[in-house]
């Protein structure tokens, strides 16, 4: 641990750093895949094209679509923006589904009540659809938050800083304990807001909360598991 | 009072639900449609706070047409529950109950002052107020239901089989319940059902309805059970069935009613 | 948008397409290791997954596990492997294999757990054995849902499967990388679209393997 | 060669930034870090304003960077910059390419002092692979019938000093396979387990000793000369150039590997190993 | 016959779901435990198939203890009908009754075969047979359930509330279909619901149970009807109830049997 004990400070900014890349793809996602898989839900001709389209830029490998999002946004190569352009896409690939998944979760009848009890449609989609979608869109979100943060460490290899920067400069100077404080910062990074995203849920929606007196099982949702990795 | 005039629907897919359907229900009264599954029931119940409008006829309360009232303020002036409930399962009971109001601009603090009176009214522990919608058994979810509908001080009211999806003994709590808040708050009821036993506990008068929204008898239940119009509702509620053909059984020197198989249905009050 | 022709002309020019480190080459090399990670992380992970599934134990130990492998950063895992294990395939296939065990993982047990309640305690009723019941009943019924983590796991990996040329000479990977140091844009971009290509031939066939093996009919309502 | 659709040369406008504060880059390689740290120590203690970027990538990235002024200093290596912007060139002795390189430097930018210190790339195998054929220059490696690879970064397979060089000044064209660490120890580790044969580290780097391999001589000049040059924006002052020309000139070879080793063995942060230097070496102007 | 010697369950968690139960239900009878949620039915019931094992005591099948027959072939030979049917989801209708035969070793041709005169016996349409459960209303689903548990020919029939799921009217259809076919097939038979009506409708013999598998009476229905065991018992089948005390009302000359409420029951036969 030689080499921590001398680098701590190196540490400690670029979790910061880290954090700073990672939280604005996160919630830039949800908002777009929102915005999207509300579309696919209601517009149903539109539903399989739009899923397969986004969930297929998913497969675009991180060092071309680097290079290309200068090309199409205009921003420097090396910069936070095209990072978190990036990572907004891959976050929005992985969260499109989800979102479709978590409208398409609200039961009709309460789309019906809702109506029923004279809602406008407005009021209908803020205050019923949204937070209804709300638990199926929270776990489709903590796979997004857990593979972003995964995910900005390939920028390390363009030269955008973050915890990959100690795999780059830890595999150049055989230094494995430099990589592996990069790996292990970067799980409790990954831990840490997928910690958030979970109590942020409970708190916005306390109906989720686990009660007691009933002892059925937890409500299952089968995961929008396309999560993780680096390409 | 409400007034059906010669309403038809037929849906876009080519159904005809209703076809020529008119009715009066009188105000403060309790009317109950019963058929069977897709005789056009829900249809008929649906026209009155329009969330189906007719293809064709009128559909009056008060002499006013609904065509004319705006929809979602119609609907916060009817109270409806729904087949199924369809409470909100993200608000608790209390704010679930209180929804209508709030929609209609009565302050927060105030609707739920008033939805605790509705609670009791309707025979719920004040304890469940904070709980949520899936923290309560079905029977509790009804009336819930029920206290939501009667919220905004409705004078009418829909009620779509909301005791379906209880069991029996429930049920018939619940029924006697209904009777109990009709009585005292004597609201224009429409009440849908395709159980005839429910029909003939809860209908101050039923109507008997056949495919398409056909009245093949509409009476009281006595004069129904004494008096079926015809084959159809002789068949629908059973007349000859072994259920409806009672006799009295002495079971060591008691008189029990026992039904056509010999199955005791209860005891004869001396 | 140049650079989109670029890729295009790269692509179609056949002289790119043949020898050793042809596209025809990488492309087949690509699928190897797809395919040969799949079916390890596969052995692994159906069998394990099943287990949890039916015997309902573990399951915490599984979720929390397979958080914990999906947030291990894949280029840091090669990095290290590579470090101990030396360059070539292995390094990469390893870390792929734990890239791809979560989604497989999740898929399986998430599946089994998906069947119904009552079904798997009428087949104990009836007199089904344990073995028959994860048999007959569980497995098929859950594997749409395994499918569908089949399906992530190797949309991940075909993905990935990039890094392999980060310490071996094999894979799309290569036009990536190559194209990347030698300012060779046009193919960087090239490569990139044979492998979201790859991945959408991948995902359209086990979408239709999913459909296929979805054995229980929609719901059609009133019969 | 490049494509015309680089899509990296125009990403930001050329502007150069507020102030006095100076840019200082390095690439993303670790003795590259400690040669900017030195300049920008040295420079901050004569009370310049210095912003660091470091670790950028690889010259393909960081180049355009330089050329449009977001980036003010930047040590580099005299052969490889020559040849990103001339890649043609002949030069391959010392002065012919310092020379050739001022020449080349576009516009605005300052090609300063080089430095004793070269860090260059080198061909290099291991000691009982040179034994066992004989091996002492690029040219003995005719004499291998065994199947022979190289393994370095991918660029090197499209360079002019790459296979297709080899095969052009020597006659024989090896594999290749690549390995992303720059010669790092992946590299070192595949030389030793004789999945490589061969393989571009650079002179300065320490494990060269220590892992005993042997450097061939490149006696037909595949690779041009390689000093340390520091390249300059006009935003630096005559005073900062100075310096900067200061420091170049104190750079010994032996010390540039004395850094490096630091580095690597003691694992200490570039920082502080600047810090040590330049206690041991008076750089005022 | 099936006797529960003394027999306890404790589960895991510490509850104690029937505490010293003994009762013997005699061949070719049809007994019916009724009892409301939770006082041990289904836990008693799974005794007999093993599905659950009591924590003491003894539960005999003609007098071998269960214990000593191996589980799975002890299943294959009882039939079992699920509170909640439990088909597979994803064999036909005609598999799912073929499943049992075909586990004990009937070849699929052989056991599709006699699962179609199953289908038959049970009132199930024949065209029903390639459909899936889901393609099938709730009360189709009941009677595959039925036909299932028939399927292996079993001298025994468990059935855990079959109907629980269906509403009124299809239940009171199922009810007559399952009387008949008790009539015609002379099963072994404990039947478990907590709707007494429909324990009166079925059971030869019921018993009601409180919490903890407590027996408060086991009479016939009508002796129960007529001579409550205790006041648990009185209120559990409403004896005070206005729908148990009945009364003769003239309707336009006709006699119409009431409730207590005034509410139409049936017609004296005459
Ligand atoms: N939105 C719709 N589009 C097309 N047909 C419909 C629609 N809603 C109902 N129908 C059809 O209209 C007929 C009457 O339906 P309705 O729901 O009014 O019957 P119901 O008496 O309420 O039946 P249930 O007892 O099953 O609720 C049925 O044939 C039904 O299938
Ligand atoms: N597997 C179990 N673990 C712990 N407690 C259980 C289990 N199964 C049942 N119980 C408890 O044992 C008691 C009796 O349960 P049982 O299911 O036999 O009742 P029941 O009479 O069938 O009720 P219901 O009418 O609701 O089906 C209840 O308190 C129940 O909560
Ligand atoms: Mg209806
Ligand atoms: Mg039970």
């Amino acid at each position: 641990m030689n080499w921590l004990s001398q680098n701590t400070d190196l540490v400690f900014d670029l979790t910061l750093t880290h954090l700073r890349l990672s939280i604005p793809p996160i919630l830039l996602s949800l908002v777009l895949a929102i915005a999207i898989g509300y579309l696919a839900h209601r517009q149903r001709f539109a539903r399989g094209p739009v899923l397969t389209l986004t969930g297929l830029l998913y497969a675009v490998p991180s060092l071309p679509l680097f290079i290309m999002i200068p090309v199409v946004f205009g921003t420097p190569l090396r910069s936070g923006s095209t990072m978190i352009i990036a990572l907004t896409i891959y976050g929005v690939a992985l969260l499109v589904r989800s979102a479709a998944d978590a409208f398409g979760s609200v039961d009709r009848s309460v789309h019906e009540t809702a109506n029923a009890v004279g809602f406008s449609p407005w009021a209908r989609f803020w205050r019923v659809e949204l937070p209804l979608a709300g638990p199926v869109l929270l776990a489709g979100l903590r796979v997004v938050a857990v593979s972003t943060v995964s995910l900005v460490t390939v920028g390390a290899v363009i030269g955008i800083q973050s915890l990959g920067t100690l795999f780059t400069d830890g595999f150049q100077r055989g230094i494995q304990a430099e990589i592996f404080t990069g790996v292990i910062l970067t799980i409790l990074v990954g831990y840490l807001l997928d910690t958030a995203c979970v109590w942020t849920g409970r708190l916005l929606m306390p109906w989720t909360r686990p009660r007691p007196r009933t002892n059925s099982r937890a409500p299952l949702h089968v995961p929008a598991d396309v999560a993780g990795g680096a390409r | 009072m409400i007034e059906f005039r010669d309403v038809s629907k037929r849906y876009p897919d080519g159904t005809v639900a209703v076809e020529s359907f008119s009715f009066v229900v009188p105000s403060h009264e309790t009317v109950v449609f019963v058929g069977s599954s897709g005789s056009g029931k829900t249809t008929l119940l649906r026209m009155v706070n329009r969330m189906v409008d007719p293809t064709s006829g009128t559909v009056l309360i008060d002499d006013q047409d609904v065509q004319q009232v705006d929809k979602v303020q119609l609907r916060r002036s009817i109270g409806y529950v729904l087949q199924g409930v369809g409470l909100l399962p993200h608000r608790t009971i209390l704010d679930n109950v209180a929804t209508v109001p709030m929609l209609r601009g009565v302050s927060r603090a105030h609707a739920r002052k008033d939805a605790l009176g509705l609670l009791d009214r309707v025979g719920l522990d004040r304890a469940l107020a904070t709980r949520y919608p899936s923290q309560l058994s079905g029977g509790q979810q009804q009336r819930v239901g029920v206290a939501r509908a009667l919220a905004a001080d409705p004078n009418i009211l829909l009620m779509d089989e909301p005791f379906g999806a209880v069991d029996p003994i429930v049920r018939a709590e619940l029924q006697v319940e209904l009777r109990r808040l009709q009585s005292e708050l004597g609201k224009t009821t429409v009440f849908v059902t395709h159980d005839v036993d429910e029909a003939f506990k809860i209908g101050d008068r039923v109507v008997i309805l056949s495919a398409g929204g056909r009245i093949e008898q509409a009476d009281t239940p006595e004069r129904i059970v004494a008096h079926p119009a015809n084959d159809f509702v002789a068949d629908f509620i059973g007349a000859r069935s072994a259920r409806r053909t009672l006799r009295v059984q002495d079971v060591d020197g008691r008189e029990v009613v026992v039904d056509g198989d010999g199955r005791p249905v209860g005891m004869l009050a001396t | 948008m140049t650079l989109v022709q670029g890729a295009l002309d790269w692509l179609g020019d056949p002289a790119n397409w043949r020898g050793l480190s042809g596209i025809q080459q990488r492309l087949v090399e690509h699928l190897a290791i797809t395919g040969a990670v799949i079916l390890v992380a596969a052995l692994i992970a159906l069998p394990l997954g099943i287990l949890v599934g039916h015997t309902r134990r573990g399951r915490g130990t599984v979720v929390a596990l397979t958080s914990g492998v999906r947030s291990i950063p894949t280029l840091g895992l090669l990095t290290i492997l590579a470090l101990n294990l030396g360059i070539g395939l292995t390094a990469p296939v390893l870390a792929l294999i734990v890239l791809a065990i979560p989604p497989l993982l999740a898929g399986a047990y998430a599946g089994i757990e998906s069947v119904s309640v009552d079904a798997v305690d009428a087949s104990r009723g009836i007199g089904m054995t344990e073995w028959q019941l994860v048999r007959a009943v569980e497995v098929p019924l859950a594997l749409p849902v395994i499918v569908g983590g089949l399906r992530s796991a190797t949309l991940q990996v075909v993905a990935t499967a990039t890094l392999a040329a980060y310490v071996a000479d094999a894979g799309l990977g290569r036009f990536l990388f190559s194209g990347l140091k030698q300012r060779q844009y046009s193919e960087m971009l090239g490569g990139a679209i044979l492998v979201a290509t790859l991945a959408l031939v991948l995902e359209t066939a086990l979408a239709l393997m999913q459909r296929v093996l979805t054995t229980v009919p929609p719901d059609t309502g009133r019969p | 060669g490049s494509d015309d659709s680089d899509p990296l040369k125009d990403s930001s406008s050329s502007k150069t930034s507020s102030g006095e504060t100076i840019v200082i880059g390095s690439q993303d390689y670790y003795s590259s870090e400690i040669i900017a740290e030195i300049y920008a120590q040295a420079l901050e203690s004569a009370d310049y304003t210095v912003k660091r970027d470091f670790k950028i990538g690889q010259r393909e990235v960081y180049v355009p960077e330089i050329e449009n002024g977001s980036i003010d200093l930047f040590p580099e290596y005299s052969g490889p910059l020559l040849q990103y912007w001339e890649p043609k060139t002949e030069a391959r002795l010392s002065v012919d390419v310092f020379d050739a390189l001022v020449e080349a430097a576009p516009k605005g930018l300052n090609i300063l002092d080089q430095s004793d210190a070269t860090d260059q790339d080198s061909y290099v195998v291991t000691r009982e692979f040179a034994d066992e054929y004989d091996l002492e220059t690029l040219e003995d490696l005719a004499k291998v019938d065994d199947k022979l690879t190289i393994g370095a970064n991918s660029e090197l397979e499209g360079r002019p000093n790459g296979p297709k060089g080899l095969e052009k000044a020597y006659g024989f064209e090896p594999a290749f396979t690549p390995i992303e660490d720059s010669g790092g120890p992946l590299t070192v580790k595949a030389l030793k387990d004789g999945t490589i044969q061969m393989a571009i580290i650079y002179t300065a780097d320490p494990s060269i000793s220590k892992n005993d391999l042997v450097a061939l001589q490149d006696t037909k000049g595949l690779f041009l000369a390689s000093h340390v040059v520091p390249v300059a924006s006009d935003k630096l002052d005559d005073d900062a150039v100075a310096i900067i020309n200061k420091i170049s000139a104190e750079l010994t070879p032996e010390g540039l590997v004395a850094l490096n080793a630091e580095s690597v063995d003691k694992q200490s942060p570039a920082k502080d190993i600047a810090k040590g230097w330049l206690a041991d070496h008076d750089v005022t102007a």
